[in-house]
């Protein structure tokens, strides 16, 4: 303790410590930590890596919105996304992650182009993120009120917070029909999904039946010829199913 | 710590730009969620595996919900202006169920395609290309 | 309940039962039973419930209004409803006590629902019941009955395949079709339901709907073996002659409705929304309006309407205050009325509704289908002659009765004693036994209408009611003679009342009940006592009117020749030696299910007649419906003159005329009877002799008088010249241009056809092989690479950043 | 406590809250390793008597308490191995991640009325939020491994988890629905006085709910029967098959968390968290007010007690761990989709309908603080905690009125 204190005798001098702000540190952390995994989601060639930078950048995320009062926008970040969405695409992983699909390769030239398009709509992004005076000035720093409650009011149609004040007179509409339409959304994917995923009563995966199909010996050798060049050529299997 | 961290140049790059003293406005959210739609259109555009693709939609997701926290939260606003309330978390909120609906079917879809080709390089799947 | 309520929902229901099993047969009918042979059961159990239901009504209507001895006197008492009360409800009853005169009979109307509603047209379904109603609805539903259960045996050969052997095909062999029994219930269902809706109808709209309706039903039956060229043509005959006459009574129709705005029988009573109640008056009101006693009187509405340059010259004089003009119209009104104005309008209204009942009653001069109406099975001829489509023409003149004007009533007397002379004479030389029986209903209508013609309000239709029991009677006793004979031709009959007692029986018992056997004074049948009131009316009458005495004469030689035909029917038919023995030899009884109805029915034109002590009979109940204003002597006519006078009814009860009246009646039936007996039983006079010896007279009856040449002449004839000379006209002159026209068109068409496929679709062909090489070209660019789309998408985005900050650039990036 | 460190010790505001949070950090994560400690050693002696022989009985003294220690020591002196194939980075990485998750979660979680890391208003919903997080560590683990063993433990753990979230969260929805607020300081509140006042005791529907969320507590953190990701009797170690040393450790410890989470869960929605069976503070008078050594005092007591209930579900989950036999697979979906989810759900409408119908509670007569605790947005300006309950009330009423009947 008396080292920490020593040191930091040492750098006020340097720094204005005294004047730090916490949460703008903490938005410094998260924002860096989620920018950094994103990219190194885009960098990285291994599809489980990615889905543990993608956890960061999405965990991170949470975070940010933590730092900006949506404690329940955070919440549900963290179990859906972070929780449920990512659960479900390891297991997608997983369930297809034979070797030569791990990490497919793309080409350097897609890489460098995908990098000029990228770049430029930052670019554009930026300059459109900084050209508002209004959003950036710094922030007032008003904290705000809990905002559970009132989303779950909202949610039910009852709007108990105050309208945004460029808002007209009198528009202080719930959330009760999205709200249900999303619901029925969610199940109606939920059964899609099932429908889509569902093992199909079939003697010999297709997987397999295509796989030998290719190449008389299914070896690694042709798994890694199915990763690298496109085989839907060389017979009709691909394109439809049995006549 | 926080006082090495300042110690270090980049660090101190920062101290210098105010970032650590300075409260943070609407902007800043913003330049994250830049980054992270940028590096999810990048992460569609590079990814020939489909989950890749498919994380690429999640960050592209994502960083549209930073900006909607960010115009919504009273903290982040500057003075006399209140941003858009409740409305914008409530819309995060709802990208985020679409999100994970949308998470799911996608995955059902590559696993069909899975099933059916025997791989999940998007690259193969142009059955119907003109 | 009280009554308001409780009969319209009896007779209601007493109507649309039938209704229901129409509906059932005609959805379900081919899968009741095998071939249908349940039909027959949902059908008659669907009469027997409305017979029940009638039944029910009757004991209610009895309980509130007993039938009491009718005492008749100067004073005019004419009714014995029981006047205390009847004063409930929407009964239309003036409680007057003694002043009977002056009192509307008790009835109940209403309506249970409004079609229509708009301007001053109203079309309802409504009810109209007084006694008349509520003893009509027993008497059809019963003798439809009796029919339905003698229907479905008689009709059995339909349960399977049939072999029409009166159909000849072309290629020489016999009809064979399937059997029809369902359609048969089918239509006697919707025929009954037809019945019952004109009896219960509360105004003539209704009326006219089914009365149509009952035309359809029997175009259905009639022509129920359409394959027989007979019957087919005596469907449309019967359908179109009825056409005729109710193309009049819709001239009628428009009369009444044009000049008075209602066409509902009574008073309508509606409460306005501020609670007051509003009468609406009815046609029996306006015509006979209570203020005025009852009396005939032509409405306001008519004179009006006759006056109508008058109206309007008072109109154009008041332009400026049209109340001031009404209420001066109002006033010179009874002015116009003693002029006679309107008066005409009146009497058309009447005869253009009796010009229905002329149809369908079968008068002069529209008897003509009747007779053809034969072809149908028996069973239905005896439901159209006794008791449903040839009563609802006098129903409905009876039920009209008040809105007729006297010399309305002369013209109906007149029609009724030519039918009833013309049908008795045909009836004399025909051989076939239904014809016979046919024409002696139409003689008999015209007895009826004779008598409402002469003023005999309850006479007609006592007649009515007797003669629709004995009349079935005695269709049915011949429809049995006809299935164990299998003919129609009373000369290959005879001597049949060995092999067949019982129906030999009933249809003495008919015959005697028609020619109104009895013991004068002393008793009779039915028929002695509803044929003896005709005569003392028409007696009384042409005391009244020397000028037309001869309607008596009409009605007395009637009665003569009526006794004769019947029992020359019956002599030939039953009685002497069989005269074809092949025929004599196959006869057998009718079973069971055919017998029973006979003798119910039998008992009852005995009985139908009779007055128990007390007073409770048919008579004594009809006259509790005596429309109001009817019961004393009129005088008067609008449009012959005042010199008719229309005798009251009692008047005829008293014994100078009534002793001639029956002695009369019972002589010349007496005298027919031993006629008919000298010529077919002792064979005394030969009829082939008396035929030979007025051989003239004899074929123009055995023509029938050459009606139907006539009419074929008259207006068949022309009428296909006249479609001849039109058929010409399409064929050469309108075909011609029409083709003439469709030979340029199609020289048109093919100038526009060369257009078209050289230029117009040249330019189509062209662009879509533009459009298919440029999809062609374009198809590259769908290189089915989800990646390059995702770059398309955001360098089109930063494009259109870049485009949008370049156009607008003092909106971004400020 | 930043505010005694600012005005008493006088340091720097932004030294005092770094001092603070570290402090409250290390304290929480002492919790955790000492629990485990404590935990490991309270299973083994559990299971020799379960198992009718004695446990460990020498290291350490008569009842060999020391034995955990001694287990730590030699694991951190182990070889760390890892296999040949793995994934370097993602196999270092996954027990971190794990225990991170496992430790987030105590942020929110009140130990007494003011001893909580950080209040968060959703605090129930980002417990189990977090905790879900936790499988990702194990997926990583088992992916990472290079091992079939490990990817199938993993895959198990993976879905088990998945599933079970779905009757976790509506069990922890109905007292949500009681308290009306997400904020477990609030739910505890809720609970305070006598223990009928426990929404474990609130209606009958709370009672068995109360079970279905035990099962699917153990459940979700992976414990016998549910223990199909390790099950040692099939798949050798299941997930952590490859690991060994600290980093092996890491995952004991996320899972010793995990129980003591789920349990303090269990006791803060439906046992009244801190607020013990009997109000004894408030008996003794020491209730809120009295001063600041009293006010101290009383919480104090009340860490104990949620402690006391903590330690006694982990008890009791131990127990079931060495009784029941473990569970097939199919037989776990079983459990989890026919049996818990609907009867969760019945019980969620039941506990609702009950709430409409009798909000008074399944023991009436006895006292309720009711909406003494409310949510900062329904108070005044004054803060959370301080503004008066009826004003709120009157605040949502008019709110809800105006809404409704505009």
């Amino acid at each position: 303790m008396m080292a920490a204190m020593s040191a930091t005798g040492l750098v006020a001098t340097a720094l204005p410590l005294a004047a730090i702000n916490w949460h703008s540190t903490f938005f410094l952390l998260f924002a860096v930590l989620a920018c950094v995994c994103a990219v190194a989601v885009v960098a990285a060639d291994n599809v489980v890596r990615m889905a543990l930078y993608l956890v960061l950048s999405l965990g991170a995320t949470a975070g940010l919105f933590f730092l900006a009062g949506a404690e329940f926008v955070g919440a549900m970040q963290l179990m859906i996304y972070v929780g449920g969405t990512l659960v479900l695409l390891v297991f997608g992983v997983m369930l297809t992650a034979q070797a030569p699909f791990v990490s497919i390769k793309t080409a350097p030239g897609d890489r460098a182009l995908a990098g000029i398009v990228g770049a430029s709509l930052l670019a554009v992004l930026l300059l459109s993120a900084f050209s508002v005076e209004e959003w950036r000035k710094p922030a007032a720093g008003v904290v705000g009120e809990p905002t559970a409650t009132p989303i779950g009011m909202a949610l039910l149609g009852v709007r108990v917070d105050e309208p945004p004040a460029h808002a007209p007179a009198g528009v202080r509409s719930g959330y009760l029909l999205p709200f249900e339409i999303v619901s029925v959304h969610l199940l109606v994917v939920l059964v899609a999904a099932a429908y889509l995923a569902r093992a199909k009563r079939r003697k010999t995966p297709r997987a397999i039946e295509v796989a030998a199909s290719v190449e008389p010996p299914a070896s690694v050798a042709a798994h890694a010829a199915i990763g690298r060049e496109p085989a839907g050529r060389s017979g009709s299997v691909l394109v439809g199913g049995p006549r | 710590m926080i006082s090495l961290i300042g110690s270090t140049p980049l660090g101190g790059g920062l101290f210098a730009m105010g970032l650590f003293t300075e409260p943070v406005s609407v902007a800043h959210y913003l330049v994250v969620g830049a980054i992270l739609f940028t590096a999810g259109i990048a992460c569609m555009a590079v990814k020939r595996n489909a989950l890749g693709v498919l994380m690429g939609i999640e960050l592209v997701l994502n960083g549209a919900n930073v900006n909607f926290v960010a115009f919504a939260s009273p903290y982040l606003q500057a003075e006399g202006s209140r941003g858009l309330g409740l409305d914008g978390q409530v819309i995060a909120l709802f990208v985020i169920l679409l999100a994970a609906a949308e998470a799911a079917v996608a995955l059902a879809i590559t696993l069909n395609f899975y099933n059916n080709h025997a791989t999940v390089d998007v690259d193969r799947a142009d059955d119907l290309k003109g | 309940m009280d009554l308001a309520t409780q009969l319209p929902t009896l007779l209601g229901l007493a109507w649309l039962v039938p209704l229901a099993s129409f509906v059932a047969i005609l959805f379900f009918g081919p899968r009741m039973g095998p071939h249908g042979r349940n039909a027959a059961w949902v059908a008659t159990a669907a009469i027997v419930t409305s017979l029940v239901l009638s039944l029910a009504a009757f004991v209610a209507w009895l309980g509130a209004h007993p039938v009491k001895a009718v005492h008749h006197g100067g004073h005019g008492e004419a009714h014995a409803a029981d006047h205390a009360d009847a004063g409930h409800g929407d009964a239309h009853h003036d409680d007057h006590g003694g002043h009977a005169e002056h009192a509307a009979p008790p009835a109940y109307s209403g309506d249970w629902y409004t079609l229509y509603e708009g301007g001053r047209l109203k079309l309802s379904i409504g009810w109209y019941i007084d006694s008349l109603t509520v003893l009509m609805f027993v008497v059809v539903t019963f003798i439809a009955t009796c029919i339905h259960v003698y229907a479905s045996g008689y009709m059995h050969d339909e349960l399977h395949d049939v072999t029409d052997h009166e159909v000849h095909l072309s290629s020489g062999g016999h009809l064979h079709r399937p059997g029809r029994f369902p359609r048969f219930f089918q239509a006697l269902s919707l025929f009954c339901f037809s019945m019952l809706g004109i009896l219960i109808a509360g105004n003539l709209a209704m009326v006219f709907v089914f009365w149509e309706l009952v035309g359809i039903c029997s175009w259905f039956l009639i022509g129920f073996y359409y394959e027989r060229k007979s019957a087919s043509t005596a469907a449309n005959k019967a359908f179109i002659v009825n056409r005729v006459g109710d193309f009049g009574m819709l001239i009628g129709l428009m009369a009444l409705w044009g000049a008075l705005g209602t066409l509902q029988f009574a008073d309508t009573t509606t409460t306005a929304a501020d609670g007051t109640t509003v009468t609406t008056p009815g046609l029996f009101s306006l015509v006979r309006p209570a203020e005025a006693g009852h009396a005939l009187r032509v409405p306001d509405g008519m004179v009006t309407f006759a006056a109508a340059d008058r109206v309007a010259t008072i109109a154009a004089a008041k332009a400026a205050d049209p109340e001031a003009a009404a209420t001066e119209i109002a006033g010179r009104v009874p002015g116009w009325r003693d002029q006679g104005l309107g008066g005409w309008l009146l009497f058309i209204a009447g005869l253009g509704i009796f010009c229905g009942c002329v149809g369908k009653s079968a008068q002069f001069p529209l008897f003509v289908w009747l007779p053809d109406a034969m072809e149908g099975p028996t069973p239905v001829s005896a439901l159209v002659h006794s008791a449903t489509m040839v009563a609802a023409g006098v129903y409905l003149v009876g039920r009209f009765f008040p809105v007729l004007t006297p010399d309305a009533l002369l013209v109906i007397a007149y029609t009724g004693g030519i039918t009833l002379f013309i049908a008795a004479t045909i009836a004399l030389v025909a051989n076939d036994i239904k014809r016979v029986l046919a024409y002696s209903t139409v003689s008999q209508l015209g007895y009826m209408m004779l008598a409402l013609g002469v003023g005999g309000w309850v006479a007609g239709l006592f007649h009515l009611v007797t003669h629709a029991f004995f009349k079935s009677l005695l269709f049915l006793c011949s429809g049995s003679v006809i299935h164990a004979c299998h003919t129609n031709d009373m000369r290959k009959m005879g001597g049949l009342a060995k092999v067949m007692p019982y129906t030999a029986g009933a249809m003495l018992v008919g015959c005697l009940a028609i020619i109104g056997a009895g013991v004068p004074f002393v008793i009779g049948l039915s028929g002695y006592y509803s044929k003896d009131s005709i005569l003392a009316q028409a007696l009384s009458f042409a005391q009244a009117n020397p000028r037309h005495a001869i309607l008596f004469y009409a009605v007395a030689g009637g009665a003569f020749l009526t006794a004769f035909y019947m029992f020359r029917l019956w002599f030939m038919t039953f009685a002497g030696s069989p005269r074809d023995h092949h025929v004599a030899d196959h006869a057998h009884e009718s079973p069971a299910v055919m017998v029973s109805p006979l003798i119910v029915l039998s008992v009852l034109s005995v009985v139908a007649g009779w007055t128990l002590p007390g007073g409770f009979g048919v008579a004594n109940l009809i006259e509790q419906a005596r429309p109001a204003g009817t019961v004393e002597t009129a005088t008067g006519g609008f449009v012959f003159g005042q010199s008719l006078t229309l005798p009251a009814e009692y008047l005829s009860h008293e014994g100078a005329i009534h002793v001639t009246a029956t002695m009369t009646a019972f002589g010349t039936a007496l005298a027919g009877v031993l006629v008919a007996a000298a010529m077919y039983l002792w064979r005394i006079v030969s009829p082939d002799v008396v035929a030979t010896l007025f051989r003239p007279v004899y074929s123009f009856l055995a023509g029938r008088w050459y009606f139907d040449e006539l009419y074929h002449a008259l207006f068949v004839l022309p009428a296909l010249g006249i479609a001849r000379f039109a058929s010409w006209i399409d064929k050469s002159l309108i075909d011609g241009l029409i083709n003439g026209l469709a030979w340029a068109a199609r020289q048109l068409a093919g100038i526009d056809a060369w257009i078209d496929r050289t230029i117009v679709d040249g330019l189509v062909n062209a662009t879509a092989n533009a459009t298919w090489n440029a999809g062609l070209e374009l198809k590259k660019l769908q290189t089915g690479r989800l990646r390059q789309y995702v770059m398309f998408i955001a360098v089109g985005t930063v494009a259109l950043f870049v485009l949008a900050s370049m156009l607008f650039r003092s909106s971004f990036a400020g | 406590m930043a505010e005694f460190l600012i005005t008493t010790v006088g340091l720097s505001e932004w030294l005092a809250w770094t001092v603070t949070a570290v402090i409250a950090a290390v304290l929480v994560l002492n919790v955790i390793a000492g629990g485990a400690l404590v935990f490991i050693w309270a299973e083994r002696k559990i299971a020799g008597r379960i198992q009718d022989r004695l446990g460990p009985t020498r290291t350490g003294g008569r009842f060999g308490w020391l034995q955990s220690l001694a287990d730590g020591l030699k694991l951190l002196a182990k070889e760390d191995l890892m296999p040949e194939g793995a994934d370097g980075m993602l196999f270092r990485l996954a027990p971190y991640v794990s225990f991170c998750a496992s430790f987030c979660a105590f942020i929110a979680l009140p130990f007494a009325f003011d001893f909580i890391g950080c209040r968060l208003n959703v605090g129930v919903f980002f417990v189990v939020a977090v905790l879900g997080l936790e499988v990702f560590g194990v997926i990583l683990a088992g992916y990472a491994s290079a091992s079939k063993w490990s990817l199938f433990g993993a895959m198990r753990e993976a879905a088990q988890v998945v599933s079970y979230e779905v009757p976790l969260g509506m069990c922890v929805v109905v007292p949500v629905m009681l308290a009306g607020s997400m904020d477990m300081v609030t739910i505890a509140e809720k609970q305070a006085g006598w223990f009928t006042n426990w929404y474990l005791f609130h209606d009958p529907f709370t009672f068995v709910i109360f079970w279905v969320y035990v099962t699917c507590a153990v459940a979700s953190v992976n414990r016998a029967p549910f223990d199909l990701a390790e099950a040692e009797s099939e798949l050798v170690a299941g997930f952590h098959t490859e690991y060994s040393g600290l980093r092996w450790s890491y995952f004991f410890m996320a899972e010793y968390g995990s129980m003591f989470l789920v349990s303090a869960m269990a006791a803060v929605l439906f046992m009244g968290g801190w607020n013990g069976p009997i109000p004894v503070a408030s008996l003794l008078g020491l209730s809120e007010g009295t001063g600041d050594t009293a006010n101290y005092f009383v919480r104090l007591l009340g860490m104990f007690n949620l402690l006391g209930k903590a330690t006694l579900g982990v008890l009791v989950m131990m127990w079931v761990r060495w009784t029941l036999p473990r569970l097939r697979i199919d037989q776990v979906m079983t459990t989890c989709l026919k049996y818990c989810t609907p009867i969760a759900a019945a019980m969620f409408a039941g506990a609702m309908l009950w709430q409409l119908f009798l909000p008074g509670g399944l023991v009436p007569g006895l006292d309720r603080p009711a909406g003494e605790i409310r949510e900062g947005w329904l108070e005044g300006p004054g803060g959370r905690g301080a503004a008066a309950p009826a004003a709120s009330d009157e605040k949502v009423a008019q709110v809800i009125s105006s809404q409704v009947n505009p």
